[in-house]
């Protein structure tokens, strides 16, 4: 359905798509990451799991540049982005849809979903994001937070997937969706990985999680204290249930 | 706009609040009751005083309310008016021309207020410069008032009678009593049950009003408060400088005002007070300047907002982690 | 079907938004003392209805009964006096209160002093042991002295929770307590419901399906402002019409 | 009767002028979130500027049209690249704050060295004259006024409503963190928005240069009637403030013929009115 | 004996007056301590300035600090009524001298004159005769009148026009603008729509250059109406270039250019000067003020520091000075001298710059104050 992603065969040449090494990051005075370190392989799903507070969200904005105070190494396909400016990490083609949403209340459902400027060519079009999200084709002309919660959190993962950026990082995508719609999404991801998008997800939905990563990342208090492939998901239930209660 | 920022407050969580602010309150009243003997000239320091109480009432209703007021003058100028023309020529004593000149101001606040109160934000501070300017016009109109020459001369008189006002000495004093009187009041009820309402609201006014508040309510009386108190504030000020004139009614007033709160620090207890010496100091020291003391004050203010953008008592407490 | 015995009713209630109909002619009964889930699709008009019952918005048409008693016209703030209180899908805190000062204000509500700008606050304290209590509830002892500002999302969650059941109502109206909560979390909250629930009614609506299906014992479904279906877990799960516009196919 | 048309027409003249200043305080409020105060010092400094291009330079009217915004412009970008650009985030007051006492600074400084009777500015040889309408005596400079601020009115809209550009703005606005994490320069856009108001204060200053003394103090006054004019039109409207700035002229215009005394206050007494029916403003968005 | 003496001049640095007084008065002040000569015979005169910003209640600060704290002896110059009226009372309580100069407010020198202040240059009533009159007889028989709408600009309006229906002329129509207006064009269409031989404008500062510059755009004059401004000093008409100016008549006591003793004076005066303008009427009153005093003390030998006595004195001494020649001060406080109708030349009769007035009449100094015996000063019901 999603014709593949061009340019996709040499960026698996990559060996990692990111590479996240030594990562500490402040809020004002608050030390909120430890040194996390994680790679992302180009064209997988990595998810981050953990319990409320472990510091995802915080890895998150990190790699995005929108956070008070970090340090470390960030490479982004094979350059150092630790330092760079959030513009400029974004027109390398890393897309971030955070978990409060962030919907333009001034800016009507179209124009939030034109906003995100194209970084890179090879993004879904108009067409196919209103088969995957009917309701907003409904909703185009009104304002942005009139959406219902559903509605905003399909509206913010719709306009990442105009800018053609193929490493996506998704902050809990189904909060608040119903069922369906989380299937949809689900369906959606698995597409996108299919045609060669990098993906970092945040999750609390283990459910969810678990029938699309390749690989988890266990994130509590600032660091990341486990990881293993999806293969070895049944092995490692029983450390799961410890780290997040599941 | 009434929602403040973190950082246009100053939000440091103290260990002992109030340990610190009475602490500091009573180095603040020695400091003031010391004014007469230690030669520092009385007139400037009951301008000072005026102004600071103006201020903190001020204060009590953006710094603690977020309802910033760009109309703040009119309620120290219409108790000016109302108390110079008392005493002058209604001849009334001073007590009786102070509470007239503060009822006038309490009853324009209930009306003012129940205006403005239901708007938002910026609407609300505009809403409340629009009403001020045009209770300007009328007073620039009101053959009482003489126009730009105001009410001149105005007697001071004797207090409950035996009381001598026209007493520098004697009038500080009154005037110091009268201004820890109303800065009490205010601090008071900033840690008030109310305050803390009214603090909640200035957070998250919808959420307040799912907990069954009525904000409107609230946010009336938070502004007849701060009406009254500045209403007190004009009223002596007449009898510090014996006039009532249209600068205190002016827009250029009501500016002032927030410059002096946010030169002390916004939302702090002894901010507006520093802040009011501050500026009443420019004023009258700086004048000797001449032509530079527009260019001066500008660059104080400039300095003032990128670099201690807490205010001088905000950056204070923040740094010493207490609650001032 | 006497008051008591319903302790809220809506009947035709609809609401429309420049010409599109959020909420369509919905006749809701919510048992008395029950747990009454309401979920649908997402657009469905689920938080618009929480709007409407607490008055957040003004019904276009229809009426509301609570207790028997039209509360069509009555202003945001009475209704939650007369008991029938709200928690709000996206977070509402106090940003720069910390979280047992969050409590205390919904505490203190119920106190008459909330105009007494003469009184020192210390006579707030009284409230303090209480408040802990209900941020030991949601899982908060720790964060009592944090400003809600610095608390992960998940927590601000928690502690809307906490305040909202700090005014005791008659009647809660969750929406999405649930929402961007780790499992650990949601279990708490939904033991902390289960047990609230005991003397109050409670209407809330949740995308978590285990959740819904252990707490609730009513459900209402609602698609395009509809009521689509009613009934409890079991039949609304094996309800056709409930898969296709809510479940999704997989559910089947 | 024809007296009333007179007014009416004057009115509309001033009306631009009061477009022109809102128009621009109106762009630099709803995109930058501040309240410029220093923008009756802009202007002020834009009527210099005209001053100073004749004077010194040589150069004529005309240039000084396009001068002027342009300089004034980049000196607005300096303000906002040295200072303003640290209050973004921050509560309305401090850009209120900070730009009150940059205005303070240069009133005071143009004061010390101009002094206060200002200095004079002929309208242009093209534009001398006028002609009789038969109900009044139109000088052409007037009618000139009008026409070209309409024009620079609605090219400004067009850009700020109907482009791309204007979308990241009001974007910007609320929420510049995510805006640029989308790969947005907002440090940059921001500063060139702000140099846009900016240069339409200064062109409103060039325009009003031939019929008004060109002084320090020639703006100070007005930033609060204009400001009102923002506010009416509905925060950061842009429509709605070039339609209240022309409409308020007009009105003013009768109050001067009707009472006189009132001409000043009037904008207050219709901000009033209008707050109280749309508490957004005519066209303004929630606050 | 205490040969010490400081002068404070209170006059407003930053904004509207800040040309026709402000440094420039100060200057005028310090010229005149050294005319005096009074250093050389052992005094030390020392001159300090200060802003009032236009305010009355700051302007009375200033000076109630003046007198308390810096014992200053004399304050001079004050701009704005407002702010004079409200110095003149504390003149009076600290028993200091004021000698006011740029403030017009005739109430000086009737129901508010006290026994401590000298209204010295002019005031409202030589303005409104001097303009009034002489434009009125010299068949100026219709007005209209573009009054500020504050209590200077309405007392200037009523004067005038008194002397106006005096000299059988007619008031037909006024409108009162609001203090600092941008755009006058409405009121001068109607000024213009009334037909009025002459039209007066009673407002100050910008106000005037204002509606000065719009009525040559509006054509006014050309249109053969006469434009009077009631007060207006040559740094405005500077200001406004002749090109705007022309025809303009108005009032004044001082003009550089009048005879060889004003040239000398304001020669020095404009060498000195840093903006290098020509003393302006109120400041050379400041200067001739100033001078008047302190041969008043050198006279006593030694400064008592007593106003009121220091007045007294000074209404003894018979004035004369440069700048405004031979004069006296009345019982009221009123310094009484010559004042002079002027108009405004044309570009080419200018011979450059400053040279800007030609002379159309002298008032003789008995006829140009309002007189003694109509003034409503409590001092003279003694
Ligand atoms: N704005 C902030 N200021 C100060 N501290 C913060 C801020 N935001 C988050 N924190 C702290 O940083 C830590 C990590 O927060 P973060 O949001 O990354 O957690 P999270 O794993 O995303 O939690 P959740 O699953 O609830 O989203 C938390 O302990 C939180 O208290
Ligand atoms: N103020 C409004 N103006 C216009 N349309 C609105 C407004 N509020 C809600 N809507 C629309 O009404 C519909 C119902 O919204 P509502 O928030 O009730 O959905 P919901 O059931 O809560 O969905 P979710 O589960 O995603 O929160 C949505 O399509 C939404 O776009
Ligand atoms: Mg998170
Ligand atoms: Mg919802």
């Amino acid at each position: 359905m999603l014709e593949r992603v061009r340019g996709d065969a040499n960026s698996v040449q990559l060996r990692d798509h990111l590479a996240v090494e030594q990562l500490e990051a402040w809020y004002g005075d608050s030390h909120v990451l430890h040194g996390v370190q994680f790679k992302v392989r180009p064209g997988e799903v990595l998810t981050l799991l953990g319990r409320n507070g472990a510091g995802k969200t915080t890895i998150l904005k990190s790699v995005m540049g929108i956070i008070g105070k970090r340090t470390g190494s960030i490479q982004f396909e094979g350059q150092d982005i630790s330092r760079a400016s959030s513009d400029r990490i974004a027109r390398l083609g890393i897309a971030f849809c955070p978990e409060e949403r962030g919907i333009f209340s001034s800016l009507d459902v179209r124009e939030n979903l034109m906003l995100p400027p194209q970084v890179r060519d090879g993004g879904l079009s108009l067409d196919k994001i209103f088969d995957l999200f009917p309701n907003l084709k409904e909703r185009l002309t009104s304002q942005g937070t009139k959406l219902s919660g559903g509605e905003q959190q399909m509206l913010a993962i719709a306009r990442i997937l105009r800018t053609g950026a193929k490493f996506l990082m998704l902050d809990e995508p189904t909060e608040g969706l119903a069922p369906v719609i989380i299937l949809q999404i689900g369906e959606l991801i698995k597409r996108l990985k299919l045609s060669g998008y990098t993906i970092l997800l945040v999750e609390q939905n283990f459910r969810f999680a678990s029938t699309l990563a390749d690989r988890f990342c266990v994130v509590e208090h600032g660091r990341i204290i486990d990881q293993f492939e999806a293969s070895e998901l049944p092995a490692n239930m029983e450390k799961l249930h410890q780290y997040l209660g599941v | 706009m009434t929602t403040l920022t973190t950082n246009s407050i100053a939000n440091s969580k103290p260990t002992a609040p109030v340990r610190d602010e009475i602490r500091t309150f009573i180095i603040l009243t020695a400091l003031l009751v010391a004014v007469p003997i230690s030669g520092l000239y009385p007139f400037f320091v009951m301008n000072a005083l005026c102004l600071a109480l103006f201020a903190c009432a001020f204060n009590l209703l953006i710094g603690y309310g977020g309802l910033l007021s760009f109309g703040h003058a009119v309620f120290l100028g219409t108790a000016g008016y109302i108390t110079a023309h008392a005493l002058k020529v209604w001849t009334v004593s001073p007590e009786l021309g102070i509470v007239l000149g503060v009822a006038a101001s309490t009853a324009l606040g209930v009306v003012t207020g129940l205006v403005a109160i239901r708007r938002q934000g910026i609407y609300f501070s505009m809403i409340t410069l629009a009403l001020s300017q045009l209770v300007y016009f009328i007073y620039l109109e009101a053959p009482f008032t003489h126009g730009e020459d105001g009410i001149q001369g105005v007697p001071q008189g004797k207090l409950f009678a035996f009381i001598d006002l026209t007493n520098p000495i004697v009038l500080y004093y009154v005037v110091l009593a009268v201004f820890l009187a109303g800065f009490f009041l205010i601090y008071r009820s900033i840690n008030s049950p109310f305050g803390e309402v009214l603090k909640s609201i200035r957070e998250n006014e919808p959420r307040a009003i799912s907990l069954g508040y009525k904000t409107d309510h609230y946010k009336l009386l938070a502004f007849i408060l701060s009406a009254g108190l500045a209403g007190l504030a004009g009223a002596m000020k007449v009898f510090v400088a014996q006039n009532a004139s249209l600068t205190d009614v002016y827009w250029t007033m009501s500016g002032e005002v927030v410059l002096i709160t946010l030169l002390g620090g916004l939302g702090t207890v002894f901010g507006p007070v520093v802040g009011a010496f501050i500026i009443a100091a420019m004023q009258e020291y700086l004048a000797s300047f001449g032509q530079w003391v527009l260019v001066i004050q500008g660059t104080i203010f400039v300095i003032c907002v990128l670099t201690f953008r807490r205010g001088i008592v905000g950056e204070v407490a923040h740094y010493f982690k207490m609650s001032l | 079907m006497t008051a008591n015995d319903y302790i809220l009713e809506t009947s035709g209630l609809t609401k429309e938004f420049a010409g599109f109909v959020a909420v369509d002619n919905v006749n809701l009964r919510v048992r008395r003392g029950t747990i009454h889930a309401l979920i649908g699709p997402n657009g469905a008009g689920k938080t618009t209805c929480f709007n409407l019952l607490t008055k957040f918005l003004i019904p276009s048409r229809g009426h509301i009964a609570f207790n028997g008693k039209d509360i069509t016209g009555t202003r945001p703030a009475d209704i939650a006096n007369l008991g029938l209180v709200r928690s709000f899908q996206i977070s509402a805190v106090f940003p720069h209160l910390t979280g047992l000062e969050n409590v205390r204000v919904a505490l203190q509500r119920r106190h008459g002093s909330s105009f007494d700008f003469w009184r020192s606050k210390s006579v707030l304290d009284v409230f303090n042991d209480r408040a802990r209590q209900l941020l030991d509830d949601v899982g908060l002892s720790d964060f009592a002295e944090t400003t809600a500002l610095e608390m992960p999302y998940g927590r601000k969650r928690a502690l809307e929770i906490a305040t909202t059941l700090a005014l005791d109502p008659e009647m809660l109206l969750l929406d999405e307590p649930m929402a961007g909560m780790g499992h650990e979390d949601i279990d708490k909250i939904a033991a902390l419901i289960k047990r609230v629930s005991a003397n109050r009614t409670i209407l809330m609506v949740e995308h978590n399906l285990n959740v819904v299906s252990d707490l609730s014992d009513a459900i209402t479904v609602l698609t395009r402002g509809r009521v689509l279906a009613e009934g409890n877990y079991q039949e609304l799960t094996n309800d056709q019409r409930v898969k296709e516009a809510y479940l999704g196919a997989a559910h089947a | 009767m024809q007296a009333l048309y007179a007014q009416l027409l004057v009115g509309l003249i001033n009306g631009s002028f009061y477009a022109l200043l809102s128009l621009g305080l109106a762009i630099i409020f709803g995109m930058l979130n501040i309240i410029n105060f220093a923008h009756g010092a802009l202007y002020m400094m834009g009527a210099f500027c005209a001053y100073f291009l004749l004077s010194v330079g040589g150069l004529s009217y005309w240039w000084a049209l396009v001068l002027a915004p342009i300089v004034v412009g980049l000196f607005g970008i300096l303000l906002e690249r040295t200072m303003l650009q640290r209050l973004a985030g921050l509560d309305h007051l401090y850009g209120l704050l900070l730009t009150f006492g940059i205005a303070l600074i240069l009133q005071g400084v143009f004061q010390n060295y101009f002094g206060s009777s200002g200095l004079p500015y002929a309208i242009p040889d093209l534009l001398t004259g006028g002609v009789n309408l038969g109900f009044m005596y139109l000088p052409i400079y007037r009618g000139w006024v009008v026409i070209f601020s309409l024009a620079v009115c609605v090219a400004t809209w067009f850009v700020i409503e109907r482009t791309k550009f204007g979308a990241y703005l009001r974007a910007a606005t609320e929420n510049p963190t995510l805006v640029r994490a989308f790969g947005i320069n907002v440090p940059r856009m921001i500063a060139l928005t702000y140099g846009l108001g900016v240069g339409l204060a200064a062109l409103a200053g060039v325009l009003s240069a031939p019929i008004n003394q060109v002084r320090p103090l020639m703006g100070a006054d007005l930033i609060i009637v204009v400001f009102a004019v923002v506010v009416i039109g509905g925060m950061g409207s842009i429509m709605g403030s070039i339609i209240t700035g022309f409409t308020l002229g007009v009105i003013e215009g009768l109050t001067k013929y009707l009472y006189p005394e009132a001409s000043n206050t009037v904008v207050f007494v219709l901000m009033v009115l209008v707050l109280l029916v749309k508490p957004t403003g005519l066209t303004g968005r929630a606050a | 004996l205490d040969k010490n003496v400081k002068i404070g001049v209170l006059t407003d640095l930053s904004s509207l007056y800040a040309d026709s007084a402000g440094s420039g008065s100060v200057l005028a002040a310090q010229m005149a301590v050294e005319d005096s000569g009074l250093t050389k015979k052992g005094w030390t005169v020392e001159v300090i300035s200060g802003d009032h910003q236009n305010k009355p209640d700051i302007g009375a600060s200033i000076a109630r600090r003046w007198f308390d704290v810096d014992k200053v002896d004399l304050i001079v110059d004050v701009p704005n009524s407002g702010v004079a009226l409200a110095v003149s009372r504390v003149a009076k309580e600290k028993n200091g001298v004021l000698i006011v100069s740029s403030a017009a407010v005739s109430d000086l020198t009737n129901a508010q004159c006290t026994s401590n202040t000298i209204h010295w240059t002019y005031d409202t009533y030589t303005l409104a005769n001097g303009t009034g009159t002489a434009l009125t007889t010299a068949g100026g028989k219709t007005w209209y009148f573009l009054a500020a709408d504050y209590a200077f600009g309405a007392a200037l309006e009523r004067d005038t026009a008194a002397a106006v229906e005096a000299t059988g002329g007619k008031v037909i129509g006024q409108v009162k603008h609001p203090l600092n207006t941008s755009d006058f064009s409405s009121f001068l269409l109607q000024a213009q729509a009334s037909k009025a031989d002459v039209i007066g404008l009673a407002n100050a500062g910008a106000d005037t250059s204002n509606s000065i510059k719009q009525a040559a755009e509006f054509g006014i004059t050309r249109g053969g109406q006469r434009l009077a401004g009631l007060l207006l000093f040559i740094n405005e008409v500077h200001a406004l270039e002749l090109n705007a100016a022309q025809g303009l008549v108005l009032t004044a006591t001082f003009y550089w250019d009048l005879n060889d003793r004003t040239r000398s004076f304001s020669k020095r005066f404009q060498e000195r000067n840093k903006k290098g303008d020509m003393p302006s009427m109120p400041q050379a009153g400041v200067y001739s003020g100033v001078l008047h005093y302190l041969k008043t003390l050198d006279k006593a030998g030694a400064n008592s520091h007593d106003g009121a006595q220091v007045v007294a004195a000074m209404k003894e001494l018979p004035t004369d000075d440069d700048a405004f020649g031979k004069g006296y001060i009345e019982p009221n406080g009123r310094k009484i001298h010559p004042a002079y109708l002027f108009e405004v030349k044309k570009p080419s009769e200018s011979k450059g710059p400053w040279d800007y007035y030609k002379l159309l009449a002298t008032i003789p100094a008995e006829k140009a104050f309002t007189p003694i015996s109509q003034s409503s000063c409590p001092l003279l019901k003694k």
